[in-house]
């Protein structure tokens, strides 16, 4: 059994617990943490899995987890706190500094 | 090791498809459906079908998050209860259910060699195309030259869903609403040298101070999602991505400019009319290399005339065509963002 | 100047994800990052704060030294799940950041979010609200090392 | 010299491990969100960090690397972002930490001080 497995197990099993969290909830608030938390397993166990295989190109697809999630986290949370997509988070577009 | 990490994956599956069904609350069920995104793309992984767990990832990740939640701000996040049980629907599912696990017990085992899968044309394309195509990655071979009618007919339809979430979406919202700066086309355009944030509606200001740390971080992040989706699309020949995927990850770096900075500085860089340009664009260019082919002698889509050499050929082919799918890949999620984003008026927060 | 600038880290990058220098994708690489350059400048997120090159080298120092800290702070959370009942002291506080760039507040606030046992809740001008694990986490704050660092960063003290 | 990397493979990636593991723990066991996100913050930082340098001594200095690298640094910027959004938007809808029943520290506030815990 090679290093990469027993990490990829305990890639699973961390998932697992992260999936267990978003179904118990209790609040909104935490499924989106557990689902986020599923997203960097995710990376995760790509990349290990990508070495596994001896495949590396994988690490291609965790570039895209690791930059495309955050916009699917983003749109959440705000979409929580103002109930649209369609303003700025931040008011205006220049800020000084 | 492998059987261990489908089988898990496949429980973990099942268990979030389950609860998607159950939670009565729609916000609740996107969140679920994320998840059950990231493990599908995992499956993907695992089977080693990276362009499709890399479609999966570009679209599950952010898009179809962003476009979930861009419907829900327009109708509330709250499932209707049912009125009554379904119990006949439920029957037939479970007839269908049992009748289709019944069938599998008839397949070729898994992965056997002597599969009609791997016996029918797939040695071909094995053997074939590294001479015929010369391209290192098979799958964008298969995809945009032996199957580049295919590609066409998905691309169309693409593009037919865009115009089609475009053309219902904004106008219902003409009929409803009259802001001058909502409307879309030309006035968006003239629009540009007014001062921007007189000029935004109340609920395009939304937004506090206190959310300076995402706008900065989203500042240094989106010239590298940019840059990232053009990588995609230019090395879709040599590792698993092309035109859809790059096309998903473009349109993620302007929806992610759009959540922080509005929608109405969106509209200033990208304008919807420039959206609707580059939507047929790209439907254009890939048409338009089938008929450049017809004009050169071969057939439709039939690169091997494009150059002198046939490989050479096919490979001026296959990056033209990925090309008119990124762009319009690109257009369609951006057009479907903006009219779903532009017609929220804010429904509050009725999620907890 | 800064859109310039932003090319050639962008083109760097691109040379470092592609590994395959044939003329083609080369020049692929050059038209797609005057692209992305000239999009980021329509969009104005190429200025001081979306591209912050003036810090120059003084990251990578800071960078290992948060490293470090976010070690120490591993082992310290590890700690506090598997003995809640020891170790677990939930606090919050408010501090103070002496940042003056908005960019400065921003490393600072995802510094103090980076090593676990402290998240910041809120970064309200120049107050910073913290959620703190446990005693020894929250003190690590509250004695100024990270912010005076990000100070010396940002070269603004 | 192989074998050194190898050990060090080991040794890395099984650390790793074990804060992944520890990290679903606090998710589930931990008792309320504020909590929570600390233990999710671990995955994010260390865990990938410890993993994904386990990963590099493998595949030796090459663009592989480069992209080990480049997710750990996009992780890195994220990973935060995304918790102090979770945190602030929480924070905003009224959502107020346990700050009590751990034990009997005397700097425990409690939970109706928050409001004016802004000095």
């Amino acid at each position: 059994m090679s290093i990469f497995a027993v990490t990829a197990i305990a890639i699973l099993v961390s998932a697992a617990m992260a999936l267990g969290r978003a179904i118990l909830g209790p609040t909104s608030y935490d499924r989106i943490l557990a689902v986020n938390a599923i997203g960097t397993k995710t990376v995760l166990l790509i990349a290990v899995l990508g070495f596994m295989n001896g495949r590396p190109d994988f690490l291609d697809l965790a570039l895209v987890y690791s930059l495309v999630n955050f916009v699917g986290t983003l749109a959440v949370l705000k979409y929580f706190k103002f109930g649209t997509l369609r303003g700025g988070l931040s008011g205006t577009r220049k800020r000084g500094n | 090791m492998e059987q261990f990490t489908d089988i898990f994956l496949m429980l973990l599956l099942v268990a979030g498809a389950l609860s998607v069904l159950y939670v009565r609350n729609l916000f609740v069920a996107t969140m679920l459906l994320g998840a059950v995104s990231f493990i599908m793309a995992l499956i993907f992984v695992s089977l080693d079908a990276v362009d499709v767990a890399f479609t999966e990832a570009a679209v599950g990740a952010g898009i179809s998050t962003v476009l979930y939640l861009g419907t829900l701000a327009l109708v509330g996040s709250d499932e209707k209860p049912a009125r009554r049980r379904a119990l006949v629907p439920l029957l037939v599912s479970l007839l269908v259910g049992t009748a289709l696990v019944y069938a599998t017990f008839d397949m070729p085992a898994f992965g056997r060699a002597d599969n009609p899968v791997q016996t029918h044309v797939a040695p071909r394309y094995i053997e074939e195309s590294p001479k015929e195509i010369g391209v290192p990655n098979m799958v964008t071979s298969v995809l945009a030259s032996y199957r580049g009618f295919d590609t066409f007919g998905e691309v169309t339809v693409i593009f037919t869903a865009g115009i089609g979430v475009l053309l219902i979406l904004s106008q219902l919202r003409r009929r409803r609403e009259d802001e001058a700066d909502l409307t879309d086309g030309p006035d968006t355009d003239t629009n540009m040298d007014n001062d921007a944030a007189a000029s935004a509606s109340p609920a395009e200001r939304v937004g506090s101070e206190h959310d300076l740390v995402p706008h900065v971080v989203a500042k240094l992040l989106i010239p590298f999602i940019l840059l990232f989706a053009l990588y995609v699309q230019f090395h879709g020949d040599f590792g698993p991505g092309g035109g859809f995927q790059a096309g998903v990850i473009f349109a993620a770096g302007f929806i992610l400019y759009s959540l922080i900075f509005g929608l109405h500085f969106t509209r200033q860089i990208v304008s919807t009319r420039l959206v609707k340009f580059l939507l047929a664009l790209g439907v254009v260019l890939y048409g338009g290399v089938g008929v450049v082919s017809l004009f050169l002698g071969g057939n439709f889509l039939d690169y091997n005339v494009l150059s002198a050499d046939p490989v050479a050929g096919q490979h001026l082919g296959i990056l033209l065509v990925e090309l008119g799918v990124g762009i319009t890949v690109t257009a369609a999620m951006i057009a479907i963002f903006y009219a779903f984003a532009g017609r929220a008026e804010g429904r509050g927060n009725d999620i907890n | 100047m800064r859109t310039a600038s932003l090319f050639l880290v962008l083109l760097a990058v691109w040379l470092l994800l592609s590994g395959i220098y044939t003329p083609l994708l080369i020049g692929f690489g050059v038209v797609s990052c005057a692209l992305v350059a000239f999009i980021a400048r329509r969009m104005d997120v190429a200025d001081r704060e979306g591209h912050p090159i003036h810090l120059g080298p003084r990251i990578i120092t800071y960078w290992f030294w948060l490293v470090v800290e976010i070690i120490k702070a591993n082992v310290d959370v590890a700690k506090c799940v598997l003995m809640p009942k020891t170790y677990l002291r939930p606090s919050m506080f408010t501090t103070k950041a002496t940042q003056k760039s908005d960019l400065g507040k921003v490393i600072y606030a995802n510094s103090i979010t980076l090593t676990p046992g402290t998240v910041t809740v809120d970064l309200d001008d120049d107050v910073v609200l913290v959620h703190a694990l446990t005693t020894g986490s929250a003190d690590g704050v509250k004695s100024g090392e990270m912010d005076r660092r990000v100070t010396e960063l940002m070269r603004e003290a | 010299m192989d074998l050194a990397l190898d050990i060090g493979t080991w040794f890395l990636l099984l650390t790793g491990s074990f804060f992944l593991i520890i990290t679903g723990l606090g998710l589930l066991r931990l008792p309320d969100l504020y909590t929570r996100i600390h233990a999710g913050g671990m995955a994010d930082t260390l865990a990938t960090l410890l993993i994904f340098v386990g990963l590099a001594l493998q595949s030796g200095f090459s663009l592989v690397t480069v992209k080990l690298a480049f997710v750990v640094i996009f992780i890195f910027f994220t990973s935060p972002t995304a918790s102090y959004a979770l945190a602030q938007a929480s924070f905003v809808a009224g959502l107020k930490p346990r700050l009590d029943g751990f034990g009997d520290s005397e700097d425990n506030k409690t939970s109706d001080d928050l409001g004016k815990g802004r000095d």
